[in-house]
């Protein structure tokens, strides 16, 4: 393929790559900035809205897009209950204690990718997209008549694939409209900012925090659904997004929703872009090396602004 | 005809199931099944490695099932040395590590007879070398060329299915000879798909054709277009082999991305294994090629030995679980687990095995076989076993897909598939 | 002997962000003295302490001791040195028992050879009265005592100078004059630098005064001196 | 001697004479369970005495391992000397991921260690060419010779082992009431403190990573020549996390400790695997259990209640 | 009593800081707590307010008891806490920290607009991260956020610490008033003289216990006392 229409294409896909990131890592990053912890289940959570998605949709029968729309609703809200059940029933025991957390929260990985392998089994399932027209893009070149357009070999995308990015985009403000203008929002961002003080003015943080857990792992159940018609459930899919998540919140500044967003759009695209140039094993070497050195030298993260 | 044909084998299945949990029990129910000559009538006690979780779970599921088939095949006709066959499966999680602890589990815990049936080489690696410490006869059915290569042990063999080496080479002057020379490879980032990458591209340079492009993918990968952007315009042939959960997204994004304009396509079917062909996505595959292990759709010219196969392990016409139509099976693969069960029959039977201390007879009888018979045992097709590389060979398949199903459209011969030994297991002390 | 200079700091300063904890502080301190460091909260004395033991980097100025710059000396480099810090929240091993916690403070001078690390940890909590308690866990202790453990780690390292951080928070009457009696007799051989709100504590051990507010010394002088100047009365009550 | 010592060089003593007793099948799991438990002990010297808390702890393990197995494969060695190369190699490799990951500390020291390990495992799948990727590679039989004795022999396994695992444990004994280990537990307790008490707090950490590193990577190397082969699953992510299982099950912070969890472990697999395949559900649901309940493990335990002296 | 503290044991891990305390406020007076620190007047607040535990003891609100109640119920029951240190959410505006303040009984904009008249410096600043306001507008702040709630009882936490004189005396004022619109007040002080000028009654704290109970009256004519208990 040209350069062009290859980094064309490389971007369209980054573009998709990074929506869902945006989504899951938004997930992690909140409930990290609110509650200060390390949700490490927070895959599974990925890998549970996938299947629930196909449980969903599967159930339902009728046109895909039924089944889609349903799985769309319930499997973020069942995921959400699940995480904030846990969250209740464990980590609020352990007082919410980082180093503790991230250890039960290796737990419940387990735990969730066992019961899902002995429910749902090994095998991985796909669940139809509502829609899904290939949309060939051109591209043009100068010939002797000049400016001449022509849709190169493999310049596409699919309508579901910009569904998705537009999903996101939507998903994305509605997060961020929650975050800056709703009542939940000032409440959350009160918690995170002095836990102590939000108490004494009657904020039943415990709740919160129950509700924030929940509502991150539903932003990571929405990711998936958004992705299942195009990858497939399975009981394992949950490392490369937890993987992925962690980088990009790190990258972006613990905490920082904005700086989220911007890593997530970052290394989703440079994940694309990246592998047209270099192996993508090296690429995934190079970014690991590159998260455990943004902690090292600058623990804000790349966009997060230094501590006082 | 077909329904009444479905309720027997749903019957056989129950009695499968019962057959199984019996069979401990089976020397004290007299008339069950016909264990009269043997000199003893504890069972042969068959250590099956199993992926039953991790990576390999799904292929591991189809491997049981065949695995447990066979079984009942084997007792219902007389067992082995008239003595009952017993399967004791444990799970290997898919990991070397725990696979080398199930092997000493099955040599010194369970007393089994055999080590059997993995699958993925790097359990194989795993396991190899705690089997010829333990001096139990470890039989793998994983196609990896990691036997032949002389890289494990004289306890380690594969007498049931052709390995990678093989199959891969077997393919390139049909590739060459009918869809085109240049020729791009896509497979997985690993030692499965490096195996892959080496031989084709070998076996199609002797063919005068070459391959343009070799297109790794990282295991783990779960979008796939940014690397079909690799595959150069001049490509005339897309030679594809992809492995693990993701492999659907893999073959429906080469869908997308190809559009009308599709080179030929040709690949190995372990990138659909377990996949219906109708799943929506996967139209564009109508025309392309793959290699299969053994033909999952029941071919014109099925053989009375593949229906009896079929129908034993629940499989209908078209490679799909009979309690569940959309329950596609790994058919290319898990005959392997039928066909080395019934080697390893012969084999004791040859050695005149009765325990543990018969191990290396077992081995030498399994090396001293060369020609295998199609028939029930080895419904897949004919076999050659080379004794001195613990490796066997045998027929590949080439199918185009014609109608949503995979038609057989060329077939090659076993020696299609040979290739200079690489070691001598028979000079190798036990 | 008094002439002896053992600390002193020139243009010492401290900021954080915006806040000038300490600003431009020089301070001597002569070998052998008894010297109170008093100043309503939030005067920056225990910025200054901590900078002069190094658990926080100065901004500015420099600090000497014993005749050589310590300004960028990592902090367990000044202790070795015999600088002996005790913190203003009491800041001892929790689930060690209270001799593990006075046997770490003195085998860095000792060694780890067991009977004699045993020994002279008895002998301090001898001294501070703490012994009964030598098997108790540490946090089990009450606070008071807790306090006076963490003086009898502070002891244990042999320091020449020893920085006590407001020592008598939280102690009875009855200890306190145990904690007045304890560091006269420990002066004789260490300078001694206190933080202390309790004025009663700082009248009756220290040979001079230094008050600060604001980040800055706004008075120095023997005790009777301090008493009586107008702008320490000011500071202190807020006028 | 002490109580202290007496117990542990005992449990050696018992240790070797179980070989003469156990069945084989028994036998062959503890070679394997002792092997383990250096790799834990060593991660204990970090979490349960130093308090830093690795998530990427299968690195050391698998540097140790490829160390000696690559020694052999690349460069024909022989075990012993392979065995060598494989703990300087961890001793410089841990030296390194030190001083980089101390500059962190708490959940960015889980992360950084997390990452570099998962980098090491990428590391390996890149260098298949050498490595063999995710297959690995076979250390043969006729290589793993020491002494004229055969390493896999399975008497001579059990002995190798369990003079791996006597070492370590003997070593610790020494170091957690040596200066050194005594500080270590002071920087767990309040670093701070460590500090204003003139102790280096930095080097004492490093040499925590340094000596942690080293003992997974001496197990790491023992495991590869014991049994045999080498693979990359040995550096994946759920390797890292045993060891933390282990010593949180079995104590953080006492000697034996790390090998009880080892134990516990290792059967509760093994048993709970002749019924169900759902020996991760086991295993997460004992760490949730661990972390909500049992902090101080089996031995931490048993020394409360019991044994004060245990050390 | 519109507070009553009875035998109150409290405090952190296995320290206990307060010891037995006992004390009561009315509506519309002002008690002042003396001592020194680390005396345990901060925990006593975070006692009332249910950020720590008591042990022991009573807590009663009109003679309902609080302590029983989860920790964000306190407020809901109309205590206002104005925390040492002001303890402002930094990064939100002034009218984010107000809101926050209001949402705890659900007060409405009348509330609001009542209280930016007591302070009507905040009223310019409304779209302000609190963290860019000058010290004296922080404490402003802090204390306009407790009074968004109605309190029927306030707790002030040294409001005047590092705080400039017009500024303590704008405080000072505001307090005043709120003891005339009938609010129970604790204030917990450093500074003796401005105790003096507004306390109705005054106690001593030390080591966690009740020292010492007086009126600024007796305290004038007795400096002894304060410096005994407060050490200056």
């Amino acid at each position: 393929m040209e350069f062009g229409p290859h980094l064309i294409l490389a971007i369209l896909e980054g573009l998709v790559q990074a929506s869902v990131l945006t989504l899951t890592a938004l997930g992690l990053s909140l409930v990290f900035g609110v509650m200060r912890v390390v949700n490490v289940a927070h895959g599974e959570f990925f890998m549970l809205g996938a299947v629930f998605a196909y449980g969903v949709a599967n159930s339902i029968g009728g046109a895909p897009v039924v089944g889609f729309v349903a799985a769309l609703i319930v499997a973020p809200l069942l995921v959400g209950v699940l995480a904030a059940a846990a969250d209740w029933l464990i980590l609020r025991r352990l007082d919410h204690d980082p180093e503790r957390t991230i250890v039960a929260t290796i737990g419940m990985l387990y735990v969730i990718q066992q019961i899902t392998l002995m429910t749902y089994g090994p095998d991985a399932h796909p669940v139809t997209p509502p829609f899904n027209q290939r949309i060939a893009i051109p591209w043009f070149e100068f010939t002797d008549k000049g400016l001449e357009f022509y849709f190169p070999w493999g310049l596409s995308t699919t309508s579901y694939k910009l569904f998705v990015v537009a999903a996101a985009i939507v998903a994305g403000l509605g997060v961020w409209l929650l975050m800056a203008r709703s009542r939940l929002g000032l409440i959350l961002r009160a918690t995170q900012l002095d836990r102590e003080t939000a108490l004494a003015f009657g904020i039943p943080v415990q709740r919160v925090y129950a509700l924030t857990f929940g509502f991150g792992a539903a932003l990571a159940a929405l990711g998936a659904v958004l992705v299942v018609p195009i990858q497939q459930a399975h009981y394992l899919m949950g490392g490369d997004p937890l993987l992925l998540s962690f980088i990009v919140v790190i990258i972006g500044g613990l905490g920082s929703l904005r700086g989220t967003v911007l890593a997530a759009i970052l290394i989703g695209m440079s994940n694309g872009i990246i592998s047209v140039f270099f192996s993508p094993t090296l690429a995934k070497i190079l970014a690991t090396l590159l998260v455990a050195m943004v902690l090292v030298y600058r623990p804000q993260g790349l966009f997060g602004k230094k501590p006082a | 005809m077909k329904p009444e044909k479905r309720d027997n084998v749903i019957a056989s299945r129950r009695k499968v199931l019962k057959g199984m949990a019996a069979i401990g029990a089976a020397s004290t129910m007299p008339g069950l099944v016909p264990f009269a000559q043997a000199a003893t009538d504890q069972p042969i006690r068959i250590g099956f490695q199993v992926h039953r979780t991790g990576i390999g779970a799904a292929y591991g599921r189809w491997y049981e099932r065949t695995t447990n088939a066979v079984a009942k095949y084997i007792n219902d006709n007389g067992g082995i040395n008239g003595r009952p066959v017993e399967i004791i499966a444990e799970d290997d999680g898919t990991d070397p590590k725990r696979g080398a602890e199930v092997v000493e589990k099955f040599a010194t815990q369970h007393k089994a007879d055999i080590a059997f049936g993995t699958l993925f080489s790097h359990v194989v690696i795993g396991s190899a070398p705690r089997a010829g410490e333990l001096k139990i006869p470890y039989f793998v059915v994983s196609e990896g060329h990691h036997v032949a290569s002389g890289m494990l042990n004289r306890w380690t063999l594969q007498p049931g299915i052709t390995d990678v080496k093989s199959q891969v080479q077997a393919m390139a002057p049909f590739v060459a000879a009918n869809l085109g020379k240049k020729v791009t490879m896509i497979f997985p980032d690993f030692a499965f798909g490096h195996d892959h990458r080496d031989y084709f591209s070998a076996a199609i340079e002797k063919q005068g054709g070459n391959v343009i492009a070799k297109i790794a993918i990282p295991p783990t990968e779960t979008s796939f277009t940014k690397y079909f952007a690799k595959i150069p315009r001049d490509t005339e042939v897309l030679y594809h082999v992809m492995v693990g959960p993701s492999v659907l997204t893999f073959v429906k994004e080469m869908g997308e991305f190809f559009g009308p304009s599709r080179p030929e396509i040709f690949g190995f079917i372990d990138s659909l294994e377990a996949v219906d062909l109708k799943t929506p996505g996967l139209e564009f595959l109508e025309g392309t090629y793959f290699w299969e292990g053994n033909p999952r759709y029941a071919q014109k010219n099925q053989t009375e030995y593949d229906r009896f196969y079929r129908a034993a392990v629940g499989v209908d016409d078209n490679g799909a679980s009979i309690d569940d139509p959309r329950d596609v099976s790994t058919y290319a693969h898990m005959w392997g687990c039928w066909e080395t069960l019934n080697v390893v029959k012969a084999g004791m039977e040859a050695a005149n095995y009765r325990g543990p201390g018969d191990r290396a007879a077992l081995i030498e009888a399994v090396e001293a076989m060369t020609d295998m018979a199609e028939g029930r045992d080895h419904p897949q097709g004919a076999k050659i076993f080379n004794g001195r590389t613990h490796q066997v060979f045998g027929h590949q398949y080439i199918s185009r897909v014609n109608g949503g199903r995979l038609e057989v459209v060329h077939r090659t011969s076993i020696e299609d598939t040979f290739y200079p030994d690489e070691v001598d297991y028979t000079k190798m002390s036990f | 002997m008094a002439a002896v200079i053992l600390l002193s700091t020139r243009g010492l300063s401290r900021h954080f962000g915006g806040l000038r904890a300490v600003e431009n502080v020089d301070f001597d301190l002569p070998e052998g003295e008894i010297r109170a460091l008093i100043g309503p909260n939030g005067a920056g004395k225990t910025t200054f302490v901590s900078m002069l033991c190094g658990r926080i980097p100065a901004s500015n100025g420099q600090i000497t001791f014993a005749g050589r710059d310590v300004t960028r000396m990592p902090a367990h480099k000044r202790v070795q040195m015999g600088i002996a810090y005790t913190f203003q929240i009491t800041s001892i091993f929790d689930a060690l028992s209270v001799r593990e916690n006075v046997e770490l403070s003195v085998q860095r001078c000792l060694g780890a050879d067991r009977g004699q690390l045993a020994a002279a940890s008895d002998a301090l909590l001898e001294r501070v009265g703490l012994l009964d308690r030598a098997e108790q866990v540490a946090a089990d202790m009450a606070y008071g005592h807790q306090r006076l453990l963490e003086i009898a780690m502070g002891l244990g390292q042999r320091p020449r100078l020893l920085i006590l951080d407001e020592p008598t928070q939280g102690l009875s009457d009855g200890e306190i004059a145990d904690f007045i009696r304890l560091i006269r007799e420990v002066a004789r051989d260490t300078t001694v630098l206190l933080i202390e709100h309790n004025i009663d504590v700082v009248m009756a051990l220290a040979q001079k005064i230094t008050v600060m507010n604001f980040g800055a010394i706004i008075a120095e002088g023997t005790p009777e001196e301090i008493h009586a100047n107008e702008v320490v009365q000011a500071a202190y009550l807020g006028g | 001697m002490s109580r202290a010592l007496t117990f542990h060089i005992g449990a050696i003593i018992v240790l070797a004479v179980l070989q003469f007793i156990l069945p084989v099948y028994h036998s062959g799991n503890l070679a394997r369970i002792m092997v383990l438990a250096v790799y834990a002990m060593g991660y204990n010297v970090m979490f349960g005495y130093t308090g830093l808390l690795s998530l990427g702890h299968a690195m050391f393990f698998a540097v140790g391992m490829y160390g000696a197995g690559l020694s052999i494969r690349l460069f024909d060695m022989a075990a012993a000397p392979a065995f060598g190369i494989g703990i300087i190699a961890s001793i410089l490799f841990s030296l390194g991921v030190g001083l980089l990951a101390l500059r962190t500390i708490g959940v960015a020291f889980m992360i950084v260690t997390l990452m570099f390990s998962q980098a090491i495992y990428l590391l390996i799948l890149y260098f298949n060419p050498l490595t063999r990727g995710d297959e690995g590679f076979v250390i043969p039989q006729a290589v793993r010779q020491v002494a004229g004795f055969d390493l896999s022999d399975p008497t001579t396994r059990y002995f190798a082992a369990l003079l791996l695992f006597a070492i370590a444990l003997l070593g610790m004994v020494w170091l957690v009431r040596s200066r050194t280990g005594r500080v270590l537990v002071a920087i767990r307790e309040n670093e701070e403190r460590a500090r204003m008490l003139g102790y280096d707090s930095w080097a004492h950490k490093l040499f925590a990573v340094v000596l942690s590193g080293t003992m997974a990577g001496a197990a790491g190397a023992a495991y590869g020549l014991l049994f045999g082969s080498v693979g990359a699953s040995f550096a994946e992510v759920p390797f890292s996390i045993l060891p933390l299982l282990y010593v949180l099950l079995g104590g953080p912070g006492t000697v034996i400790g790390p090998f009880v969890g080892t134990l516990f472990m290792f059967y509760l697999r093994d048993i709970s695997s002749s019924f169900t395949d759902a020996h991760l559900l086991v295993a997460g649901i004992v760490l949730v259990l661990l972390t909500m309940y049992a902090r101080r493990g089996i031995m931490g335990v048993v020394r409360e209640r019991w044994a004060k002296w245990l050390p | 009593m519109m507070l009553e503290v009875r035998h109150i044991s409290a405090g952190y891990g296995k320290v206990q800081v307060l010891h037995d305390l006992s004390l009561g406020v009315k509506a519309g007076e002002i008690l002042c707590l003396l001592g020194r620190n680390g005396a345990g007047k901060t925990t006593l607040l975070k006692t009332i307010m249910g950020l720590v535990r008591a042990r022991s003891g009573e807590i009663l609100l009109e003679g309902v008891p609080l302590n029983d109640l989860p920790a964000y119920k306190v407020p809901r029951q109309g205590v206002g806490y104005i925390p040492q240190g002001r303890r402002l959410f930094a990064e939100l505006t002034v009218a984010e920290n107000l809101q926050v303040g209001l949402m705890t009984r659900g007060q409405g904009d009348e509330v609001l607009e009542h209280v930016l008249t007591m302070f009507p410096r905040l009223r310019e600043r409304m779209d302000q991260r609190a963290e860019t306001l000058s010290g004296g507008e922080q404490q402003m702040l802090a204390t306009a956020r407790a009074l968004c709630l109605r309190p029927r009882v306030l707790l002030l936490d040294e409001p005047t610490e590092g705080l400039q004189p017009s500024m303590i005396a704008m405080i000072r004022a505001a307090v005043v008033e709120l003891r005339a619109q009938g609010v129970a007040i604790i204030l917990v002080e450093q500074r003796v003289e401005a105790v003096l000028e507004v306390a109705d009654r005054v106690i001593f704290i030390e080591n966690g216990r009740n020292a010492l109970e007086a009126t600024p009256d007796d305290l004038r004519a007795n400096e002894s006392l304060v410096h005994r208990y407060v050490g200056v």
